[in-house]
C-alpha cells in the first residue's frame, strides 16, 4: 500500500513498534520513494569522485558549489521532470523549470542561467512544442536566461520523454546557506505560495513505470506560476542576508512531508509542525493532503526564535504567504500535530535514510537481446560511393538532432540579466560574464543515450568527455560536474547493470581530469510497456574562462587561417548518427576513449585559448568531422579549401572520441604543433579558411546551402499541424 | 445546411491552480469590486459552423473541443449554439 | 541629475537597466518601489522590462493602477521630466493610456529572443537625437506581446507629428503596424520601445547602440531645463 | 446579500485581426472541422460575487470589466450573471 513493499512495511513496524498511522503511512511512501530515497542508486552514486580543491558543496545539500575566483562561487544542479512532462508537456516542464531554480535558491545564491536537455520521439510534435513553451513561459517570466541544452529526436524517448533542466546560481563565498535546522525553540517558517491539492503521490509517481495504471492515477497536475516564483527568488534573496537565518530548503516532490525532516535530519534535531497554521489555497483539505501536497513555489526556512515578523514583512512585501508553521525540538522526531493532536510522530532517522536500500543485482544483458548488437558490423559498403559528400553533408545537417534548434531558443529569453556574452545557437558552450569581473563563467549540459544503448560504461566516460570538449571549445577549464541519470526501471538487473556501467564510466572520466561530481539527479523508471529509454546520462559542466575577452569563438574566424584536426583521423564509429541517418541502424562498435590522451588534449587546449592561438574551436561530435566543418562555416559564413585524401563516409562522418577542429593564423602554425605533439595528440592539417562554400576534392557546397538545410532541420516536426 | 454561431468556453479545472485567475482577483479586489471569489481565467472561442443540424454541428465541435481547443488534462469545457 | 528605476513585483529588467544608468553611466539612480508615490525628486523615470504581475490577463494589465504608475500622471501633465517604458514598460504605459495603442500577442503567437535592426524614423528626440535620421541601429528584443496596433486616427496622429520613432527594419519579428517598435507621446517626455537598450549597451554586447539611447536622454536633461523641456 | 456566478466575455473588437484566431481556425480546418468560419479567440473570465440585486452586481462588473478586465483599445465585452 501507498507504494511501500512488503519490506519497508515491515521495517516500519519493527522500527515504529507499532502500527503506523495513515498520515505516517504518507509520510514514509514519500520519504521511501526512490525518488526521494535513492534507495536503488545510493550504493552506486557512492563510486562518483565528489572531492576537489574547489568544492565548497558537495551532493547532499539541494545544489553543489563549486569556488570560480575573487570569492564569487557557483551553485549548480540537474533536475529531471520527465513523467509530467509526459502527461502535461507545458506545466511539466514548466513546473521543473521552477523546481530546479529553487534548488539552487536554498544555497543563497542568484540563480544566473538555465539549461535544458530534451529528449523526444522522432515524431513526438505535441510533447516536443508543449515542452518548448512551458520551459519558454517559466524561464522567461523569472528573468533567468535560458543559454544552452541540448535536443535529441531518437525513437527509444517516444512514450518517455525525457526533461531534464540545469539551473546555475551565483553567489560570494560568505552568502552559502544550508538546508539545515538547528537550535531548539527556533522557528520552522512556510513562505510563498498556498498550499493546494496539487500532485499529490507525485514523487511516488516518479517512482512507477509509466503504464496503464500509472498513467491514469496522476496526481493533480501541478501548475507552475513564475510570477511567484520571481517575487520567492527576490525576497528569499533579502531575507537571506539577515543573520537570523539558519537554513532553508526548497518544497520539492514529497513537500512538508519530506522537507522539514530533511532539514531535521542534517541538523541533528526534531521538528514539531501545526497543520493548522498552514496557509491553504482551499479549505476542507485533510492533514494527509495537506502534507503530501506538492503545490509549487514554496520554501521552508528555519529561523532564529524571536525574528519571524522580520522575515514574514519581508515576503508580505513581496505580495507572498509566509507563517510560522513549527519549531525546532531538541527529540529527534517529526511530529506533526492537528488542533493539538499530535497525528504523527516518526523518528527522523528512520524517516529520512531508514529505508532498507534495494539490493536486487545487476546483470549484463544476455546475447539474446534485441537491442543492437554492441559487435555488429559497420555496415560501409551499401550505398557508400553512391552519395557525393555534399549530398550526405546536407541530409545529416536537416536532420533534426544535428541542426538547428533556433526555433527552441529563440523562444527563450537567453539575454536578461545582461550576461549572456555566448548565448545557445552557435557554440559549444554558453559564457556569462560576472559584473565587475574579467573571468567568465561557462555551462554546458548534454549527453547521448545511444552511446550507452550500445556501451553503458564507455558511453558514461564520453558524456564526461563531451561536457570537457564544450567548455575547452570556447577557452574554458572544467571545474565540476552535475548529472542526471536517466533509466528505465532498476528492478531489472539489466538496467541495474547499465545504470551501474554508466556510473562506472562516468567517474573513470571524471577521475582522469581530477573533476568532482558535486550534485545530480536520478530519474528511473523512464519506460512504457512497448519501450524502454536508451541509459541516459546528462552530463551539466561549470568551466572558468579566466578572462572573457580570449574567449574562443566556434565559427571560422579570417580568410587564410588554418585548419586543423586535433585527434585521431580513423576510428570505429558505432553509435553514430550517420549510421542512423543512412542505414537506420543504431548499434556498432564504439571507438574506446584513450582517457591519457583526453588528459592531454584538455591541457594542450587551454594552453592554446591561454595563449591566444586559437582562432576558433569545435569539437567533433554528432555528425562527425564534416559536420563539425560545416558548423563552423554556418556559424560565420565563411567557407574553406579542404584537402582530405581518404573520402570514406566513416572518416568524413564517423563519430569517436577525442577530437577538435582549430584554426590557427598563419605563421602559427608550429606553435601549435608544438602544444600538440608535446600533448603526444595525433593532429592533421585539413586546409584553409576562405570562400563562400566548402570546397573538396572538385566538389563543393554553398555555405548559403549549408545554412539552409541546418536552419530547415525542425521544421518537419514543427509543421506537422497541429 | 444550416448556419451556427459557436461558442466554446475553456476553463481550468476546479482543483488545479489558476495563477491568472489568483492575480487577476487580487486586483479586482484593488480595485473596490469587494465580495468576489474563486476567480479563473479561460479562453473563450468563437466561430461560425455550417452544418445539417444543431445536433451535428455539436457533436464535431465537441470532438474538437476535446482534442484540440481544450486540454483535457487541465482543463475543462462547454459549448454553446446559436441558429443564425 | 537623478533617476528612478521602477520596480513592480515581476520586473526582471530592473537590476540591468539601473546597472547601465548607475554603474555604467554613473548617474544617480535608484531603485523605486512600485507603492512610492514622490516621484518629482527624479528627472528621468524608467518602466523597466519584465513581466509586471506575470503579465496575467495582459501585459501591463495590473502594473498600470501600481501607485506608482498613477502618480506618473501628474509628473507628466508638468513636464517634470522623462519617462521611458521599456518593452513591459511600454505594455504598461500604453495599458495606462499614457501612450496611445496597445500591444498584443506577436503574429507568431511565440515568444521571440534575438537581436533586430530597427530604422531611425525621428532623431529630433530626446531618445533618437544622437542618431542620424534613417540610421538603422542594432538592439535586442525579446517578448512575447509587442505586437503594435492602434486605431486608424491614432496612427495618422502619430505619423502626422512624427511620434514614431523607431520601426523593425528587415524583417517585422512580432507583425506590428507599421513595423512600429517605439513611440512617444505628443508632450514629447514620454516614451515607448519594445527593444531592450539595456542589452546592448557594452562592447561585449555588440554595437552599443543601447548606450547612445541613455545618453541621449542624459545629454538632453542635462542642457535643458527639466521643466520646460523642448516639445516636438 | 444574493451571490451571482458571474460570467465575463471578452473578445478581439469585430474590425481588428485576430492572428490567434486565425491560427485556432486553421487548425480546426486540418482537423476535419469544415465550414467554419470567422474564429475569434478571447478570454473567459468567471468569479462568483455577492451583491443586493442583480442590477448592482452588473453595474460593479461593467464597471471593473470597461477599466481592468477588457482594454477597449482592442476589446470588447459581455457580461452573464446567474444568481445560485
Ligand atoms: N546522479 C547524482 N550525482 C551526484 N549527486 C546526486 C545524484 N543524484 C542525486 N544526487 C544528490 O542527492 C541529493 C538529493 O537529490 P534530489 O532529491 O534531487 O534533491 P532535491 O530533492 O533537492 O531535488 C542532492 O544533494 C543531489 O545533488
Ligand atoms: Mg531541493
Amino acid at each position: 500500500m501507498h507504494g511501500l513493499s512488503e519490506k519497508e512495511y515491515e521495517t516500519i513496524l519493527k522500527r515504529l513498534g507499532r502500527q503506523p498511522t495513515e498520515v505516517e503511512l504518507g509520510l514514509f511512501a514519500l520519504n521511501w520513494s526512490e525518488h526521494c530515497s535513492y534507495k536503488s542508486s545510493k550504493r552506486f552514486l557512492k563510486l562518483l569522485p565528489t572531492a576537489g580543491k574547489r568544492v565548497l558543496q558537495g551532493p547532499g545539500e539541494n545544489a553543489g558549489v563549486v569556488e570560480v575566483a575573487n570569492d564569487w562561487c557557483v551553485a549548480f544542479k540537474v533536475e529531471s521532470h520527465n513523467h509530467p512532462s509526459a502527461v502535461e508537456p507545458f506545466h511539466g516542464a514548466a513546473t521543473g523549470v521552477g523546481g530546479i531554480i529553487r534548488d539552487i535558491l536554498s544555497m543563497g545564491a542568484r540563480p544566473i542561467a538555465l539549461l535544458d536537455s530534451l529528449r523526444f520521439g522522432e515524431q513526438s510534435r505535441q510533447l516536443f512544442t508543449g515542452v518548448v513553451a512551458g520551459i519558454a513561459h517559466y524561464g522567461n517570466c523569472v528573468g533567468i536566461p535560458t543559454v544552452g541544452g541540448d535536443i535529441y529526436f531518437e525513437e527509444a524517448y517516444t512514450d518517455n520523454c525525457l526533461v531534464n533542466v540545469m539551473c546555475v546560481g551565483l553567489l560570494k563565498r560568505s552568502e552559502l546557506k544550508r538546508a539545515i535546522a538547528q537550535g531548539v525553540g527556533n522557528r520552522i517558517l512556510l513562505v510563498g505560495a498556498r498550499t493546494g491539492r496539487d500532485g499529490i503521490h507525485g514523487a511516488t509517481f516518479a517512482s512507477e513505470d509509466l503504464i496503464g495504471e500509472t498513467a491514469k492515477k496522476r496526481p493533480n497536475v501541478q501548475v507552475g506560476d513564475p510570477f511567484t516564483a520571481k517575487s520567492l527568488i527576490e525576497a528569499t534573496l533579502e531575507v537571506c542576508q539577515f543573520p537570523e537565518l539558519i537554513g532553508l530548503q526548497d518544497l520539492g516532490a514529497g513537500g512538508l512531508s519530506t522537507a522539514p525532516a530533511e532539514m531535521a535530519a542534517r541538523g541533528g534535531v526534531g521538528i514539531a509542525i501545526d497543520i493548522e497554521e498552514i496557509p491553504l489555497r482551499e479549505e476542507s483539505m485533510t492533514p494527509y493532503e495537506i502534507l503530501l501536497s506538492e503545490s509549487q513555489e514554496r520554501m521552508v526556512l528555519c529561523v532564529k526564535s524571536g525574528s519571524e515578523q522580520k522575515f514574514i514583512r519581508v515576503y508580505r512585501k513581496w505580495g507572498l504567504e509566509a507563517a510560522v508553521i513549527g519549531e525546532v525540538i531538541a527529540e529527534r522526531v517529526y511530529r506533526v500535530r492537528h488542533e493539538g493532536r499530535t497525528i504523527a510522530e516518526v523518528p527522523i532517522e528512520l524517516l529520512v535514510g531508514g529505508v532498507p536500500e534495494v539490493d536486487s543485482f545487476p546483470s549484463p544483458p544476455s546475447l539474446a537481446l534485441s537491442r543492437p548488437n554492441p559487435l555488429a558490423p559497420f555496415p560501409l559498403g551499401e550505398g557508400s560511393g553512391e552519395r557525393s559528400w555534399p549530398a550526405s553533408l546536407k541530409k545529416l545537417l536537416q536532420t533534426p538532432t544535428i541542426g538547428s534548434k533556433r526555433w527552441v531558443w529563440e523562444q527563450y529569453d537567453h539575454t536578461v540579466q545582461t550576461n549572456t556574452v555566448i548565448g545557445p545557437g552557435s557554440h559549444d558552450a554558453a559564457v556569462l560574464r560576472v559584473k565587475g569581473e574579467r573571468f567568465g563563467i561557462a555551462v554546458t549540459m548534454g549527453g547521448n543515450g545511444r552511446y550507452c544503448q550500445i556501451d553503458p560504461y564507455e558511453g558514461g566516460i564520453r558524456a564526461v568527455c563531451e561536457g570537457v570538449h564544450n567548455l575547452v571549445s570556447v577557452g574554458a577549464e572544467p571545474l565540476g560536474i552535475t548529472d542526471c541519470l536517466n533509466f528505465a526501471n532498476p528492478t531489472d538487473p539489466e538496467v541495474l547493470w547499465a545504470f551501474e556501467q554508466t556510473i562506472k564510466g562516468m567517474a573513470e572520466a571524471a577521475r582522469a581530469f581530477e573533476l568532482p561530481f558535486v550534485s545530480g539527479n536520478v530519474s528511473f523508471y523512464n519506460q512504457s510497456e512497448q519501450r524502454k529509454i536508451y541509459p541516459t546520462p546528462m552530463v551539466g559542466m561549470v568551466g572558468f574562462v579566466r578572462d572573457i575577452e580570449k574567449r574562443v569563438p566556434m565559427g571560422f574566424a579570417r580568410e587564410g587561417d588554418r585548419i586543423y584536426l586535433v585527434g585521431k583521423l580513423e576510428g570505429k564509429s558505432g553509435g553514430s548518427e550517420y549510421l542512423k541517418v543512412f542505414y537506420n541502424f543504431g548499434g556498432g562498435e564504439l571507438e574506446p576513449t584513450d582517457l591519457a590522451v583526453e588528459r592531454a588534449l584538455l591541457q594542450a587546449m587551454l594552453a592554446l585559448a591561454e595563449r591566444g592561438l586559437l582562432r576558433s574551436a569545435h569539437d567533433v561530435s554528432e555528425g562527425g568531422l564534416l559536420v563539425a566543418l560545416a558548423e563552423k562555416s554556418i556559424a560565420s559564413g565563411l567557407g574553406a579549401q579542404l584537402e582530405l585524401w581518404d573520402l570514406s563516409e566513416e572518416t568524413l562522418f564517423g563519430e569517436w572520441p577525442s577530437r577538435f577542429v582549430v584554426t590557427v593564423a598563419p605563421g602559427n602554425e608550429d606553435a601549435l604543433k608544438e602544444f600538440v605533439e608535446g600533448a603526444g595528440v595525433p593532429y592533421r592539417w585539413l586546409g584553409v579558411v576562405g570562400g563562400d562554400s566548402l570546397e573538396m576534392s572538385g566538389e563543393k557546397i554553398a555555405v548559403q546551402e549549408l545554412v539552409r538545410a541546418y536552419e530547415s532541420a525542425l521544421r518537419g516536426i514543427i509543421a506537422r499541424e497541429p | 445546411m444550416k448556419e451556427f454561431l459557436v461558442r466554446v468556453l475553456v476553463e481550468p479545472k476546479p482543483d488545479l491552480l489558476d495563477p491568472q485567475g489568483q492575480a487577476v482577483e487580487r486586483a479586482m479586489i484593488e480595485l473596490g469590486l469587494r465580495n468576489v471569489s474563486q476567480t479563473r481565467v479561460g479562453k473563450l472561442i468563437t466561430f461560425k459552423l455550417k452544418a445539417l443540424s444543431a445536433q451535428a454541428a455539436r457533436e464535431r465541435v465537441a470532438e474538437i473541443a476535446q482534442k484540440f481547443l481544450a486540454n483535457p488534462v487541465i482543463e475543462r469545457y462547454s459549448i454553446e449554439l446559436e441558429e443564425l | 541629475m537623478r533617476a528612478a528605476v521602477v520596480v513592480f513585483p515581476g520586473s526582471n529588467c530592473d537590476h540591468d537597466t539601473y546597472y547601465v544608468l548607475n554603474d555604467l553611466l554613473g548617474i544617480e539612480t535608484d531603485l523605486v518601489w512600485y507603492r512610492q508615490t514622490d516621484v518629482d525628486r527624479y528627472d528621468l523615470i524608467v518602466l523597466p522590462g519584465g513581466f509586471a504581475y506575470g503579465d496575467y490577463l495582459r501585459a501591463g494589465a495590473i502594473a498600470r493602477f501600481a501607485p506608482v504608475v498613477q502618480a506618473l500622471g501628474e509628473y507628466i501633465a508638468k513636464q517634470r521630466g522623462i519617462v521611458l517604458g521599456i518593452c513591459n514598460g511600454f505594455q504598461i504605459l500604453t495599458e495606462a493610456g499614457l501612450l496611445p495603442g496597445a500591444l498584443t500577442k506577436n503574429i507568431s503567437q511565440r515568444f521571440i529572443c534575438k537581436t533586430v535592426q530597427l530604422r531611425v524614423e525621428n532623431n529630433a528626440t530626446p531618445l533618437t537625437h544622437l542618431f542620424e535620421y534613417g540610421q538603422i541601429i542594432n538592439l535586442p528584443i525579446a517578448h512575447g506581446e509587442g505586437r503594435y496596433i492602434a486605431p486608424a486616427e491614432t496612427l495618422e496622429r502619430l505619423k502626422r507629428n512624427r511620434q514614431i520613432l523607431l520601426t523593425y527594419h528587415g524583417e517585422n519579428p512580432n507583425g506590428s503596424v507599421d513595423a512600429i517598435a517605439a513611440i512617444m507621446d505628443e508632450t514629447g517626455t514620454v516614451f515607448g520601445m519594445m527593444p531592450h537598450p539595456e542589452r546592448n549597451s557594452e562592447r561585449l554586447f555588440g554595437s552599443g547602440d543601447g548606450l547612445k539611447i541613455f545618453q541621449a536622454l542624459i545629454r538632453e536633461l542635462a542642457s535643458s531645463e527639466p521643466s520646460n523641456l523642448r516639445t516636438f
